[in-house]
């Protein structure tokens, strides 16, 4: 059990930069998500800490010891692949103490780890079964339970969970975090998929374009991001950005709507061009407001999600609690929710609000 | 588990001890091809001079022909070859061989072996002793007695010439409903056996080879002619391609062939084989345009040297001349039912082993034809490059009868090739 | 045209394609297995019926009986035509184109019979004895071994030394590694026969010639092996390997605990190709070994082969003894071949 | 086998470590392709390398350093002819015959290789019995040497052999299949495909297994043709299969040798000899040796063989692109 901390880490492959410069520290037993869009630099920073992949600039330590310059074997890491790379060849069994035979575990110990990890894991039962008889969700088991047997120091996680089906990713989430919460490890964990980010974390790195966006706790990245990309990337369904400018302590939106802002909230410059973000639930149908042109509607039953467009083109989301009566090809008025908005600079995209409020 | 290792590791040693050890003080490697049973019967006389010489171990390396003919060569050059041999390119290799004249008694190899000697020789003027001819072969003409009898067609005497047997060997077909008159093997030492009596010289007056002289090219087309007329069994020529050998036995001795011109060493396999199938014998060497004088089968045969890369070259030459002893050489020949090249031993007449009438006649008649044998025969059996010359003659004719070029652009042809052959080995 | 062009087989009674289909698989069957099977009757005839004309599928020998009055067996002959005609008869001697023959419940009464008159009495015998010959006649043991030698060993060599570098090519990525894969594939087209002589002379200053190592070194590294190694190895997903360096295992370790089961159709593949290689070599062993303890069975079933005569009885019992190991490894190895060349070939 | 190679790999794990942490993993292939390349280098490599040095060379000699400089004589001698499509106004007719030849052996020994195989193994494709055996046997002639199939079909097709045996049997006028250059040369066709078509089989069976059934099934939903099934479907996607097929039997039509070699010998004439063929004949077999001729001969093949890889390698990439 270590913490992990990475100072101006970069990797560059030939002139292209991949990972401009990460500084993160991860603290010892955190459940730490790194997230992003495809090719944010995510799985291969993961696999730079890993020690599969060299780094090219700044320090990696692990336990405060810099770990640069070692091997992926002697990290004392454990990683699940997105493909769970499980040994085709091997029987489970033989899969789970192929590491610990490799650290020349004494013969017994080998096999109480196994059993214990495969009882953990619900996998006592097909321990002299191949990889290739076993379902995707078994799989994904002995995958992890691959890395519990090694007690490594901090378990790494490369989109474990992308080649599952929907009902099998939402129990081996919570099968990640209950395992977390019972070992209580550090772990590392890679996903495109900000859902799991937000219920599995503890701590959030939201990365676009080999750079680190923003880090903290998911509310916080919710409540208050620091600029419109992690807005829009945490939190479903995404957040509604309008154009706008300020306008005496109001924003007037290009759409036609003037929303005023509370007072000291955000750092406000006159005539300043800002992007206004609300959630889908920050705006209900009401009788004023912006105009948006219905175009479908979703309904799911205990809740409904309207999608239109505002008078200068931005699609709108709304979401809407119980059923609605509203149809397709309506125009409705919103009622914007200035409490729950978010203001960006347009030019910077970084958030406006006052760090000292 | 073990217990396999063990046997692993033992199995290794056993091959890298087999490949070390030598159980004699000298052990002398001898490479030998055979037809029949040639090298069985050397190896054996060979047996009662280790008997003699208890510190000499002869070990014979029994190997396919083709490897007398061409790897032995390459082997030699690049110093890797055995210490003896028994080889057919008598000339070809002279530059290998190793002298016995100095561990032998000169006189009596020169008086037994007279003629053969010079086969091995760099030229007049080497007077070593190289080789012993073990094995004298001389081309010659056996013919299916009883389809000559059935057909009622007499058969030509001992001066018919070539034409003549062509024509009674057509005639003998033609009554007896048999598939080919006459046949050749297919190389051109069989071929100089029809060419010298058209008067195929093979070296011009200067003793430089040469392959388009009037005698040589008459006895080309004519060749030619028949095999295109249906006279000789086309399958034996132009069924091959190179210089690949190939022969007419199997014609023969199904006694689909009247007249097949082979040689002496056919002898023990058509006795055996042939049985009481039919009669068949052995004729005069057939003459031709050339006249009474160049009525001459083609000498040649195979013989055992020494090489001079051999670490023991005394005890190599007592062996040979152990082997050329009368008593030993008679036994050789008698075994293998081949004719005697060692003249005391021809005199004295050779006891042939468990042959049959026919055959003890067969080989009677070709030991007759020894001294008749052509002096152009023994310049070109002695010939370095004879083997290129027999070679191009077989690649090139065999171009012209299946028809890939005319007669005379093959005689062109083969010149050309010879001079490349000649310029080559210089 | 057909659903013979397809995969689609239908469920009912055998469609016409089907019959046509099992025609042609029965022709293939007499014409793959057809000459084989000939050569291996051939074996057992005797030099003589080898000879014969027109060739006849069983050995024949002639019959021979034993009569009164003569020591030795006479060959029994059927006359065809005269007085005696449908009689079988034993013929005493021959004399041109007549035939003096008895019948064996009157042997003393000889008759003439003219030779075109007669067919001989035939059975059908197999002649044992050329195989018999054969272990009489030379170490058959001695060459069987270095036979099984030179395949074993050049094989367990091949495979090592060609899956390392598959290995090194497949999964590493080093500069030069194009290079290397260039003149490997360059090299796949030259056949060996053409630089026999550059070689033979190399394997001389390695002082490799005339033993078993000289034949079974040069060839170790075949490119074709090597390339057909890779091919599959390429086909291995990367990430296994990481999990494995993720497990502490070394890179040798990942070689031979991962790479070579994963591989092991591949391998299967190149082992029953090298070991049919091996096993039929000729003109490289006859180069590089001279001395008859060191002869493989390819070279001394060569060896029947003389200036003039071959002893096709010999040669033939020997080519099927050469055969039978050979067919005993592929039955043995089949199911893997079939499914290695699905995964190396294909791709 | 595993127990057996175990302790032998663990022995050598030790070395490798060591080595791992001195050059690190990378730097590691270097090792692991170390022996191959040695082997590779010295007995295949360096020959190839030696036989430019023949080919500049002259004599009979073996040895190199008794070999005589003539620098691109033999070249010129090769190149020689007034027409390269007339062999006979070449000086060196016979390797021009053998080039000949080998075109023509090559284009149609391929065209019928794919063709069989392809029809053998859309029968094995087929669901019939027995199929493992009887894709064993179409396997098999690949085991044999080829010295004895040329030995067997040479007892078939000689003028008092088997098949003629059979036609006179039958009532049929015999032929002497190898005395007619044409016949020889369609024989010698017929032999190398029947020797080597089990193998090309096998990989054409793998991809056509490897094409997936729903494939098929949508075919047969929308109503195709068999025919039409086998040209828009079945044909395009074993492609791959069909490139790979054809470019090893091209590189072993090439290098064709062994078993041409003893079953005609080359013959009748020169109809059926190949270029690998007369350059072993004018290098090693019978005399005149001419290694020079040989190796300069060897060295115009191979540059032939190079050009036709690397047209193939393009056309490949190509496909592959597009």
């Amino acid at each position: 059990m270590s913490d992990l901390e990475l100072r101006g880490v970069t990797k560059a492959y030939g002139a292209a930069q991949v990972i401009k410069g990460v500084d993160l520290h991860v603290a010892q037993g955190e459940f730490c998500v790194f997230v992003g869009p495809s090719g944010c630099g995510k799985s291969t920073l993961l696999r730079m800490i890993s020690g599969l992949e060299p780094i090219s600039g700044g320090e990696v330590r692990i336990g405060g010891e810099v770990v640069n310059h070692l091997g992926p074997a002697e990290r004392g890491l454990a990683m699940v692949f997105q493909s769970y790379a499980l040994y085709p060849h091997m029987t489970v069994r033989q899969n789970l103490s192929f590491g610990l035979e490799n650290l020349r575990a004494p013969k017994s110990e080998i096999a109480e780890r196994v059993t214990a990890a495969a009882q953990m894991l619900q996998i006592d039962k097909f321990l002299d079964r191949r990889p290739k008889d076993l379902s995707g969700g078994q799989r994904q088991r002995v995958a992890i339970g691959r890395a519990v047997v090694r007690e490594p120091r901090i378990f790494l996680f490369d989109e474990p969970l992308s080649n599952l089906d929907a009902e099998l990713r939402v129990e081996m989430r919570g099968e990640i975090s209950r395992l977390h919460r019972r070992i209580n490890n550090t772990m590392i964990y890679v996903t495109h998929d900000q859902v799991e980010a937000m219920t599995m974390a503890d701590k959030i790195a939201v990365l676009r374009d080999g750079r680190l966006e923003q880090f903290g706790r998911p509310l916080d990245l919710y409540n208050t991001p620091d600029n419109t990309f992690v807005a829009g990337f945490i939190g479903s369904p995404r957040m509604n950005f309008f154009k706008g400018h300020v306008r005496g302590g109001a924003v007037t939106l290009d759409a036609g709507t003037t929303v005023p802002l509370p007072a000291g909230k955000f750092q406000l410059a006159e005539g300043a061009a800002v992007t206004l973000g609300i959630r889908p639930n920050g705006m209900k149908p009401g009788n004023a407001g912006l105009p948006l042109t219905v175009a479908s509607v979703e309904r799911l039953g205990g809740e409904s999600y309207l999608y239109g467009t505002a008078p200068d083109g931005t699609a709108v989301t709304v979401h809407s609690p119980g059923q609605t009566r509203i149809e397709p090809g309506t125009q409705i008025a919103l009622a914007l929710d200035a409490d729950d908005a978010h203001l960006f600079s347009t030019d910077t995209t970084r958030s406006l609000l006052r760090k000292d409020a | 588990m073990i217990k396999k290792r063990k046997v692993v590791a033992a199995a290794l040693a056993a091959t890298f001890l087999a490949t070390t050890a030598a159980s004699a003080a000298v052990q002398l490697r001898f490479e030998c091809a055979q037809d029949g049973n040639e090298c069985d019967t050397m190896m054996a006389i060979f047996k009662k001079f280790e008997a003699t010489h208890p510190d000499i171990q002869v070990k014979m390396d029994l190997v396919p022909y083709k490897a007398i003919l061409e790897n032995l060569p390459v082997d030699l050059a690049a110093g890797t070859g055995p210490d003896m041999a028994k080889i057919t390119d008598l000339g070809g290799l002279h530059k290998y061989y190793l002298d016995l004249a100095p561990y032998v008694d000169k006189a009596a190899l020169e008086k037994d072996f007279g003629k053969t000697l010079d086969w091995y020789r760099a030229g007049p003027n080497d007077k070593g002793i190289y080789g012993i001819q073990t094995q004298l072969t001389i081309t010659g003409a056996f013919i299916n007695k009883t389809l000559f009898d059935q057909a009622k067609v007499a058969v030509p005497g001992k001066d018919a010439t070539w034409d003549d047997w062509a024509k009674a060997a057509r005639a003998v077909a033609k009554a007896t409903g048999t598939k080919y008159p006459m046949a050749m093997d297919r190389t051109g030492h069989r071929f100089a056996g029809m060419a010298m009596p058209y008067g195929a010289k093979y070296f011009d007056a200067k003793g430089n080879p040469e392959m388009n002289d009037p005698g040589f090219a008459a006895a080309a087309k004519q060749f030619v002619a028949w095999n295109n007329d249906g006279t000789m069994d086309r399958n034996v020529w132009a069924g091959q391609g190179g210089a690949s050998y190939a022969d007419a036995t199997k014609e023969f001795i199904n006694g689909e062939l009247v007249f097949y011109y082979s040689g002496s060493w056919q002898i023990q396999k058509f006795a055996k084989q042939i049985g009481d199938a039919f009669d068949w014998e052995v004729m005069p060497a057939p003459c031709g345009p050339a006249g009474p004088g160049h009525c001459s089968g083609m000498p040649g045969g195979s013989g055992v040297v020494g090489f001079k890369s051999t670490k023991h070259p005394k005890e190599v030459a007592e062996l040979l001349a152990f082997l050329a002893q009368p008593a030993n050489y008679s036994e050789l020949e008698a075994k293998s039912l081949n004719i005697p090249a060692n003249a005391t031993v021809a005199t004295a007449g050779v006891k042939y082993e468990g042959v049959t009438p026919a055959a003890s006649k067969a080989l009677n008649a070709f030991s007759a034809q020894v001294p008749t044998i052509s002096p152009v025969g023994y310049a070109f059996q002695g010939y370095k490059n004879n083997r290129a010359m027999f070679n191009i003659t077989v690649k090139r004719l065999t171009q012209a009868i299946v028809g890939e070029m005319s007669v005379d652009e093959a005689l062109k042809r083969m010149d050309a090739d010879l001079k490349e052959a000649v310029a080559a080995s210089k | 045209m057909t659903p013979f062009l397809t995969r689609t087989r239908g469920r009912q009674r055998l469609h016409w394609t089907d019959w046509l289909a099992y025609a042609y698989l029965c022709l293939g069957v007499l014409l793959m297995f057809g000459p084989v099977l000939w050569l291996v009757i051939s074996s057992f005839k005797t030099e003589r019926e080898l000879q014969h004309y027109p060739p006849r599928l069983l050995p024949y020998v002639q019959k021979m009986e034993k009569v009164p009055g003569y020591s030795d067996p006479l060959p029994v002959f059927k006359v065809t035509a005269g007085p005696l005609a449908g009689q079988e008869v034993a013929q005493v001697r021959r004399i041109g184109i007549v035939s003096q023959v008895v019948r064996p419940d009157a042997p003393q009464t000889i008759v003439k019979v003219p030779i075109k008159d007669r067919k001989p009495v035939e059975h059908v015998a197999l002649a044992t004895s050329n195989y018999a010959k054969l272990f009489k006649r030379f170490n058959f043991f001695q060459f069987f071994y270095n036979s099984t030698f030179i395949t074993v060993v050049a094989t367990i060599i091949t495979l090592l030394i060609n899956s390392m570098a598959a290995f090194a090519l497949s999964k590493y990525d080093f500069r030069g590694r194009g290079t290397v894969m260039a003149l490997i594939i360059g090299t796949l087209m030259i056949p060996p026969t053409v630089v026999l002589v550059p070689l033979f002379l190399i394997v001389r200053d390695f002082g490799m010639i005339d033993t078993l190592w000289g034949v079974i070194i040069p060839g170790a590294a075949t490119p074709t092996g090597v390339f057909l190694l890779r091919q599959y190895m390429l086909t291995i997903p990367d990430e296994i390997l990481d999990a494995a360096r993720m497990d502490k295992a070394s890179e040798w370790k990942i070689y031979w605990r991962i790479i070579l089961p994963l591989s092991a159709p591949a391998l299967a593949v190149l082992a029953i190709l090298s070991i049919m290689w091996r096993w039929n070599d000729f003109l490289w062993p006859l180069i590089a070994l001279q001395r008859q303890e060191h002869f493989t069975l390819q070279l001394a079933l060569n060896s029947f082969r003389g200036e003039f005569n071959t002893d096709w009885a010999s040669l033939l019992a020997m080519t099927v003894l050469t055969l039978v190991p050979i067919v005993a490894v592929f039955a043995f190895l089949q199911k893997y071949i079939a499914t290695g060349i699905a995964s190396t070939g294909g791709k | 086998m595993l127990k057996l190679i175990t302790p032998f790999m663990q022995i050598v794990d030790v070395p490798m470590r060591a080595l791992q942490g001195l050059l690190g993993p990378r730097r590691l292939a270097w090792v692991f392709l170390l022996p191959n390349l040695f082997v590779f280098g010295f007995f295949t490599f360096l020959p190839v390398i030696l036989n430019f040095f023949y080919a500049t060379t002259g004599s009979d000699h073996i040895l190199l350093q008794d070999r005589p400089f003539v620098g691109m004589t033999n070249f010129g001698q090769l190149m020689n002819c007034q027409s390269y499509l007339d062999p006979n106004t070449c000086q060196i007719d016979v390797f021009w015959r053998a080039v000949h030849n080998t075109l023509w052996f090559i284009v149609l020994q391929v065209g019928f290789m794919v063709v069989f195989s392809m029809i053998t193994a859309l029968i094995l494709n087929r669901k019939i019995r027995a199929r493992g055996f009887f894709r064993a046997v179409f396997f098999f002639p690949v085991l044999l040497s080829p010295v004895v199939v040329a030995l067997v079909w040479k007892w078939i097709l000689q003028d008092q052999g088997a098949l003629n045996a059979v036609l006179d049997y039958l009532g049929y006028p015999t032929v002497n299949w190898l005395l007619s250059p044409t016949w020889a040369f369609a024989w010698s066709i017929f032999l190398s495909v029947w020797f080597h078509m089990g193998f090309y089989t096998l990989i054409l069976l793998a991809g056509l297994q490897a094409i997936p059934r729903d494939v098929y099934e949508a075919a047969a939903m929308d109503a195709a043709s068999p025919w039409r099934v086998f040209r828009k479907i079945t044909l395009p996607l074993l492609m791959p299969t069909m490139v790979v097929v054809m470019v090893l039997a091209l590189i072993k039509g090439v290098q064709t040798f062994d078993e041409i070699y003893a079953f005609t010998g080359g013959g009748p004439g020169s109809a059926t000899t190949l270029v690998i063929q007369y350059i072993y004949q004018n290098g090693f077999s019978a005399a005149p040796r001419l290694f020079g001729l040989a190796s300069a001969a060897s060295i115009l093949v191979a540059i032939v063989l190079v050009a036709l890889t690397a047209v193939q390698l393009w056309i490949t990439r190509r496909n592959a692109n597009g």
